[in-house]
């Protein structure tokens, strides 16, 4: 600092001196005053709005003769997400990838002949594909390859009289609202695939295929069909 | 094979009962709010029924008024949503696309007969009542508009199914919850396209009115006026 | 507050299942096998019944595969199992023909009601405090045939009652071949708005022991003394569909309906004309109607018939009930009088219905003949247009549940309470409950509280706690209806023969057994005389033998087989006989019934201190209290009041505004016999001298959604009863109001009530 | 006027030294006092944080807001906040354009009031959106799904309008700053020194570089205006386009931008009247300054009169039923109370305190400002919530009530704006040093000439060797 500088300086603060403590306990009032009013301002109109509830008065609790709790059914909330990191996940479309209680292997099952339709039933009828139950692996595996590590899995799944957990491998989060019917992919003619990759090449499945909503309307538009938005959201 | 889809409530049938609110909630997974919520005027119902007085006591009328989404051919809702969120599609409904919405609102107040619903809050379902949930439609989170679709999931289940078993779809086939449940079948639902279907002709009826006419949102929802009997007795 | 915290818990929970990514659900839960094979995403419609009111609708369920939290066998998992996911009417079904009102709707917060009782339970703390202790279903099944057997031997003096909501068909049945087999055994049916009184007239009347059908399709001109026949009365869909078909299924034709009644229902709400008449003078203004008509030479006396044979003084001409006598009786204007009954005379076919409210009072039997009569006079009576009666099955059991078979005795809640508590002419030992609510629905003076308190052993078959089965030792709940096997024989709504028959639309979520197969268990296990009455195995067995000999009837299946016809009925969800095939036959009354004089209606309360009638009404949501615990209902806005999740009080606003009473503003009603708190609410569709309540809310044991919700007009009812049956005179009743304070209204319209409609309806 | 006022604006009689270290004190001298008013400032405004991150986590239902009025505080602040944006950037851009010479002081202040309003105001948007983290839905960007927002809705007109408006007044705020840190940089040393080397973007003080901000800043000053006009005409028809009752008016446009401007200047009379206090600057800001900015104020002043008039006539004269009923609710129902408050504030209040030289003082002005900022909320109150629950259906009626979480978000942002005026005082000469300079001759000057001279005492200034102590 030049000499000019610092003698002003303290020059200033000098001429504040005489009046800093009452000055400074002044205009800290002065904000705080301000705030305040604002404040009341604020409340007071919520106030002024509040009378405009002339019909229904919901701000006195309700007391009856003959019940004495009140009780608020749901006026307890819940946040979208338990936990910031599921949110972020949600909103970044973080999928991780299943962990199978079984490796069921497909690349097996479709070369010894089987369908996609023989487990996935309803892949031919309705919206969703669903998945063969225990039993049904079982009619073939009491038998076939019954000494097999996973196979016992299975049987011992199907002893205690539970069905397998498959975790699911293409899904949607709720929040996408899609509402996806595979019967009429299915008649149109595309391919299992097509959306699941080759799962003649995959042993235990994988997410092959990124369902994006790009993915979606790229071949919707390639095969003309509707890209209207409620095809799919509803 | 666009269709324009409307409805005609006829409210000299219409007789107040309410069993269309109940259908259209078990219909289409809307939440129950709770008491609290509802005293803040919070209450969800896609249709509901209004009641207006007429008269000082002894000679009181009421009024019943059915209100659905009006699904206008000039909705106010739609120009104002600034993400395409609230939107015309094909056969003429206002959609509604929820993963679209950001909640701006804007479309609520837009909307002159008020039947916008706002999730305010995330759902709550108490278990297992959430085992009811149609599994046809999505169930809306929080922070997201929602309204009457007119059952849009029974209107595609009816295309898809007629587009399998390759046919066009026939007028009946199929109507929203409301209609189908109506005891006193004040409702018509269809397809106002197709000259030959009910709906066209009971729209064309001379006690057809348009509720808010004036505001010119040009609504698919037709209303039947009430008449008197053996000359104005 | 520990309610909040469970929902907090609950509703964590709901929000998890709504929103947290697929494969993350289950993973936590095992899977179980599933018990039925779906196609996910494909919905399948079953059959059923409704039992949300006794009108007996045929349903249908829309059934898809979902993952239920089950327990089987002791582990807690998820299962894919068919779940109930929509109620729709059944369409070929004749009493509603694929139509369904708002509380059918609800239905299915029933099977999914988070407050439903999910396994056997054991009383273990005071009884009536509510507290019980899981059980399996043997322990259960011994304890109460520990108690059971005892009854069942000659010797024992003690006996067993069994109060129900009034029953039909084959549940009827069944339960009266259990009783059959304990001395002195009582079936005692209990619902609050009962139409006793309606029966016993139309039976002394007609020769019909049963509510009428109303063919409003075809007529011109109806008349309905305080029958909420659109809302809660009789068979609110069916007389929906035909008041619809009445409005506009005719060309060119609308018929007119009037509406007698001191506070305006939602159906009074659709009447071109709304005539509040005094309470309980109903009667008097039909007469008035007959006057006119009989003076002007409209109709001969003799039209009457029978009916108009009950009434003193009708050969002549009902000199008493000139309009002038009956305007100030009624305080309806004399020209009104005479205008209505020449309207109604000439625009045939036209009917006078009777029902809910005036009915309530201690003359109720007096107004139902007069109205009766007025319809004989009209000739509406067995005529299209006007009142018909659902010809009866040729089945045992087909009667409803007023007309008795003589194996047991069928006494009120009222006598049971003073039966219990005197020890006369029986002690009761053991009370089995099922369906009914007594404690919450009965005036206190009855003492039914009490007389639980006495009893040495209560078990109750419901599915939820309320008041009543919180008294019970012992709770072994039933399926839902979705979950059960269920069957009905509709009592009025249709004109075929109709029996109602369906199988579970769904396996049951919970630890749940269906009520008749559980007697039938009890019977084998008793043993003796029950067991012979009882000789089915299952519940279906009986249906199937009881519905047989209908196969050979003209009717809705043909079938070559038993099977075949079997399989058939479940299909269908019943069988119906075709048109006109069964004639409804009625039995002719006992000719000792004297001709009624007008008896005026007895008014608990004198004029002076408590200045208003108090009319409580059936509920548009809650009916009379038993679908309170719906979730549905309870948002589900009054169509009038447009109230929600509470109760209160209606009042004309001339009233309010002489009292100072504003919208909103908390009243204390009192009666002779009690006080309670609630909302005022000005409504203008009631008369300056009359207050009502909507009944239903005040539940002080019933789960979570109606618990401590509002309060329960009948606790300040007098103990009237109607002076020749034994139902409560509800409307009977005086009250005095005073303001406390604000009161909270939940409301779904806040606009203003007296607010026009503003060209918005014409 | 320009001339006369200048006249007499600038009997500054102080050398360039005095005013330089007047007017770099508050860069380098900070006091106790200040650190205590700024962490006074951030205390009350975390409660609005807090409950803005409260509404994410669970939902908008928080607020107040509900069917059928879904619109409530935080529109109302919006609205607000870009009017009192309106004070700086268009009054110091026309003062500029007709040159009055008096507006010097003036200017920086009023720029930065802009800069920080609409800082303020484009937050509400985001902060009233059901899922804030989705707002950057509005920008069109173009998207593989092929989505890009609705052109047609004034919702994102609004988006555009305020972008464009907030970067035109930055710009415009930035420019000028360039010479004063500058100097800044010339006289600091160590860390702040090479901060401020590089935010005056070694700015020499060349005649070049004279010229070019000059060219700059009347380039922007013609720019702006249009600019400013337009955003607040948008916000205005975010209602207007909307068919509800009472909104759906032609006068929106003209009647928003003229409230706009109002609140503006007495935001800036505020502001100003602190800042002289607090810093000491009564010899920079005169009387004159706030008895010219009082004139402007009682000419807006009857302007909104007059707008809030025709607007209530027509629609009373038009007598719709739907409107009429949102018109009563205003006039002499439920919201009586706030309206005649408003008429109070606005110009009964203010016009004798404005109208009457005598009482246009200082302390005058400050009052009648006070008054309108107040009045000018309550407008924007009554524009947004009456007709809302006031719509066409009267079944549909509804009330608002605001809870803790919007008063909280309103004050915060309140807070949010003091405390950025505070540090901006901190870190930039709140009056334009050389512009100040620029006018100390009195006799009006050709550009360049003036450019050359006051460029020249830059040199000088920018020449000296700094830190020579």
């Amino acid at each position: 600092m030049n000499e000019s500088g610092v003698k002003k300086t303290s020059v200033s603060s000098n001429r504040g001196k005489e009046s800093r403590p009452a000055g400074s306990l002044r205009r800290l009032g002065i904000i705080l005053a301000a705030f305040g009013l604002g404040i009341l301002g604020v409340l007071w109109m919520a106030r002024a709005a509040e009378k405009g509830g002339t019909h229904a008065d919901v701000s006195s609790p309700v007391q009856t003769a003959n019940d004495t709790s009140s009780a608020r059914v749901s006026s307890v909330f819940t946040p979208a997400h338990h936990t910031v990191l599921g949110a972020v996940r949600e909103f970044f479309f973080w999928q991780s990838t299943p962990i199978q209680p079984i490796a069921f292997n497909h690349k097996l099952h479709l070369q010894h002949g089987m369908q996609c339709t023989s487990c996935h039933a309803g892949v031919t009828q309705g919206p969703d594909a669903g998945i063969a139950s225990v039993t049904f692996c079982m009619a073939c595996h009491q038998v076939i390859a019954a000494d097999k590590p996973e196979i016992k899995k299975l049987a011992a799944y199907a002893a205690k009289g539970q069905d397998v957990p498959w975790q699911r491998v293409y899904w949607f989060y709720p929040t996408a609202h899609v509402q996806f019917w595979h019967a009429p992919h299915i008649q149109a003619g595309v391919g299992c695939e097509q959306c699941h990759g080759d799962m003649s090449q995959q042993t235990v499945a994988v997410k092959t295929k990124d369902l994006t909503m790009n993915f979606c309307i790229s071949c919707h538009k390639a095969k003309g069909a509707s890209v209207d938005c409620t095809t799919c959201h509803y | 094979m666009a269709h324009r889809w409307g409805m005609v409530i006829d409210l000299d049938r219409c007789t107040g009962c309410e069993a269309c609110v109940a259908a259209c909630h078990a219909e289409n997974n809307i939440a129950t709010v709770g008491d609290a919520e509802a005293a803040r005027g919070r209450a969800m119902h896609w249709i509901h029924v209004e009641r207006y007085w007429d008269g000082e006591f002894p000679n009181v009328r009421v009024g019943f008024r059915p209100i659905p989404c009006q699904q206008c051919d000039a909705a106010p809702c739609e120009p104002v949503c600034p993400t395409y969120a609230s939107y015309h599609n094909a056969d003429g409904l206002n959609a509604q696309v929820y993963n679209r919405c950001i909640g701006t609102r804007y479309c609520a107040n837009a909307c002159p007969y008020t039947v916008r619903f706002f999730n305010w809050f995330n759902p709550v379902w108490d278990k297992p009542l959430n085992l009811q949930f149609n599994p046809d439609v999505s169930v809306r989170e929080v922070g997201v508009m929602e309204k009457c679709t007119f059952c849009i999931q029974r209107i595609k289940a009816a295309e898809i199914k007629a587009e399998m078993e390759k046919r066009e779809m026939k007028d009946g086939e199929f109507s929203p919850a409301c209609v189908q449940t109506c005891p006193a079948g004040a409702m018509v639902f269809g397809d106002l396209d197709d000259p030959a279907s009910m709906i066209s002709r009971f729209s064309n009826s001379v006690r057809g009115t348009k509720l808010l006419s004036e505001v010119g949102a040009f609504p698919k929802v037709t209303y039947l006026e009430r008449e008197s009997s053996h000359g104005n007795e | 507050m520990k309610r909040r915290d469970f929902l907090k818990l609950s509703a964590m929970s709901g929000a998890a299942f709504a929103l947290e990514g697929c494969g993350k659900q289950g993973t936590q839960l095992i899977r179980f096998i599933p018990e039925e094979n779906l196609i996910p995403g494909v919905a399948v419609w079953r059959p059923s019944i409704c039992t949300q009111c006794s009108a007996g609708c045929g349903i249908q369920a829309r059934i898809m595969e979902g993952d239920a939290e089950v327990v089987r066998n002791g582990q807690l998992g998820t299962v894919k199992m068919g779940l109930a996911k929509k109620l729709e009417g059944n369409p070929e079904h004749p009493v509603n023909h694929g139509k369904l009102c708002a509380r059918g709707q609800a239905g299915l917060q029933v099977s999914y009601n988070p407050d439903r009782i999910k396994h056997p339970l054991k009383r273990v703390g005071q009884r009536g405090s509510g507290q019980f202790a899981q059980v399996s279903w043997d322990e259960a099944l011994q304890e109460l045939l520990a108690h059971l057997g005892p009854l069942a031997s000659q010797k024992n003096p003690a006996t067993l009652a069994f109060l129900a909501q009034p029953l039909r068909g084959q549940r009827r049945e069944l339960i009266g071949r259990f009783l059959s087999g304990f001395d002195g055994a009582e079936l005692v049916p209990f619902e609050v708005f009962d139409d006793s009184v309606l029966r016993k007239a139309n039976y002394l009347s007609f020769g019909f022991n049963q509510l009428p059908t109303l063919d409003l399709a075809h007529s011109n001109h109806v008349i309905s003394f305080g029958a909420d026949f659109l809302g809660t009365w009789n068979s609110p869909v069916a007389q929906s569909l035909a008041y619809g078909a009445m409005r506009q299924g005719r060309s060119g034709l609308r018929g007119k309906f009037v509406q007698v009644e001191s506070r305006m229902s939602q159906t009074g709400a659709n009447a071109d004309e709304w005539i509040p008449a005094r309470p309980g003078t109903e009667g008097v203004l039909a007469l008035g109607f007959a006057h006119v008509i009989l003076n002007e030479h409209l109709r001969a006396a003799e039209a009457g018939g029978g009916a108009g044979d009950l009434i003193d003084g009708w050969h002549d001409g009902l000199p008493d009930y000139s309009p002038e006598a009956v305007a100030w009786k009624t305080g309806v204007a004399p020209e009104t009088v005479t205008r209505l009954a020449r309207g109604i005379a000439s625009h045939t076919p036209s009917v006078a219905l009777v029902g809910g409210t005036p009915l309530a009072q201690t003359n109720g039997l007096f107004t139902a003949l007069a109205v009766n009569a007025l319809n004989g006079l009209l000739g509406s009576v067995m005529k299209p247009g006007g009142l018909l009666f659902t010809p009866r099955l040729p089945l045992p059991s087909a009667e409803s549940s007023e007309a008795m078979p003589e194996a047991q005795r069928v006494v009120s809640v009222r006598t049971l309470a003073q039966e219990i508590l005197s020890g006369q002419p029986r002690p009761v030992g053991v009370v089995l409950l099922y369906g009914a609510n007594p404690v919450f629905a009965t005036p206190p003076e009855w003492h039914v509280k009490e007389a639980l308190h006495g009893v040495p052993f209560i078990a109750s078959f419901g599915n939820f706690v309320d008041e009543t089965s919180s008294f019970a030792d012992l709770i072994l709940p039933d399926h839902s209806y979705l979950e059960s096997w269920v069957d009905d024989v509709p009592e009025s709504g249709t004109t075929v023969a109709t029996v109602s028959v369906a199988p579970p639309t769904m396996l049951p979520l919970h630890d749940t057994r269906a009520m008749p197969d559980v007697l039938l268990d009890l019977a084998h296990r008793l043993g003796g005389r029950t067991s012979q009455a009882l000789p089915w195995k299952s519940y279906e067995e009986m249906l199937q033998t009881a519905l047989a000999p209908l196969r050979h009837l003209p009717g809705s299946i043909h079938a070559d087989s038993d099977d075949e016809f079997w399989k058939k009925v479940k299909e269908q969800g019943g069988w119906w006989s075709a048109n006109g095939s069964i004639a409804p036959k009625p039995k002719d009354a006992p000719r000792t019934f004297r001709p009624l004089k007008n008896q005026e209606p007895q008014f608990d309360g004198s004029t002076a201190e408590f200045p208003f009638h108090f009319l409580p009404y059936a509920s548009q949501q809650f009916f009379d209290g038993t679908l309170a615990n719906l979730p549905w209902m309870q948002e589900m806005p009054d169509v009038l009041s447009t109230g929600m999740w509470s109760s209160w009080v209606e009042i004309n606003p001339q009233t309010a505004g002489r009292l100072g009473i504003e919208q909103g503003d908390l009243l204390e009603v009192a009666s002779q016999h009690g006080k309670l708190r609630a909302p005022a609410l000005l409504s203008p569709g009631i008369s300056p001298n009359v207050i009502a309540m909507p009944v239903g809310q005040g539940h002080e044991e019933y789960g979570r959604y109606a618990s401590g919700r509002g309060a329960n007009p009948i606790k300040i009812l007098a103990p009237q009863v109607e002076s020749t049956t034994d139902s409560l005179a509800w409307a009977g009743t005086r009250v005095s109001i005073v303001r406390v304070g604000k009161g909270e209204l939940i409301l779904f319209s806040l606009g203003p009530t007296e607010w026009g409609q503003q060209g918005v309806t014409r | 006027m320009a001339t006369n006022s200048a006249a007499q604006a600038n009997v500054i009689d102080l050398k360039s030294d005095q005013i330089r270290q007047d007017l770099l004190r508050p860069v380098f001298h900070t006091s106790r006092r200040y650190y205590a008013l700024v962490f006074v400032l951030i205390a009350l405004g975390l409660p609005g944080v807090f409950a803005y991150l409260y509404q994410i986590s669970n939902g908008m239902g928080v607020a107040g807001i509900t069917r059928p009025v879904f619109w409530g505080f935080y529109i109302t602040n919006f609205v607000f906040w870009i009017g009192i944006s309106h004070a700086g950037t268009l009054i110091s851009a026309i003062l500029r354009l007709v040159n009055a010479t008096w507006r010097r002081p003036v200017t920086r202040c009023a720029e930065a009031i802009t800069v920080f309003a609409l800082a303020i105001g484009a937050q509400y948007p985001i902060i009233h959106l059901g899922r804030s983290w989705l707002f950057f839905w509005l920008i069109p960007y173009p998207s593989e799904r092929g989505i890009w927002p609705n052109f047609r809705s004034p919702l994102l007109w609004d988006f555009f309008a305020i972008s464009t408006y907030i970067t035109g007044s930055l710009i415009f705020l930035l420019l000028p700053i360039i010479p004063d840190w500058a100097m800044v940089r010339d006289r600091a040393t160590g860390l702040r020194k090479r901060i401020y080397a590089i935010l005056s973007l070694g700015w020499r003080g060349t005649p070049r570089e004279w010229h070019r901000l000059e060219v700059a800043m009347r380039v922007m000053a013609v720019v702006i205006i249009p600019v400013a006009v337009s955003v607040h005409t948008i916000v205005s028809w975010d209602f207007a386009m909307a068919p509800v009752p009472m909104w759906h008016s032609t006068v929106f446009g003209p009647y928003f931008v003229a409230g706009a401007i109002f609140s503006g200047i007495a935001a800036l009379i505020i502001a100003m009247a602190l800042i002289r206090k607090f810093l000491h600057l009564e010899d920079y800001l005169k009387p004159i300054h706030f008895d010219n900015l009082g004139k402007l104020l009682l000419l807006f002043s009857l302007l909104w009169l007059y707008f809030i008039f025709s607007e209530r006539l027509t629609v009373w004269y038009g007598n719709q039923t739907s409107e009429m009923a949102a018109f009563w609710s205003i006039q002499r129902g439920p919201f009586a109370v706030p309206f005649w408050t408003m008429v109070f504030c606005n110009f009964l209040i203010p016009f004798p305190i404005l109208a009457i030289k005598k009482l246009r003082t200082i302390t005058g002005t400050v009052i009648a400002s006070s008054t309108i900022v107040v009045g000018m909320w309550l407008e924007r109150f009554l524009i947004v919530v009456p007709p809302l629950e006031h719509k066409y259906l009267p079944y549909d009626w509804g009330n608002y009530h605001p809870t803790w979480v919007e008063i909280a978000i309103t004050a915060g942002t309140l807070m949010g704006m003091i405390l950025f005026y505070v540090l901006f005082v901190k870190f930039v000469p709140i009056i334009s040093i050389w512009e100040l300079k620029g006018g100390k001759r009195t006799e009006p000057v050709a550009d360049q000439a003036h450019a050359s001279v006051s460029s020249a005492a830059m040199r000088l200034d920018s020449t000296l060797p700094s830190g020579n102590g």
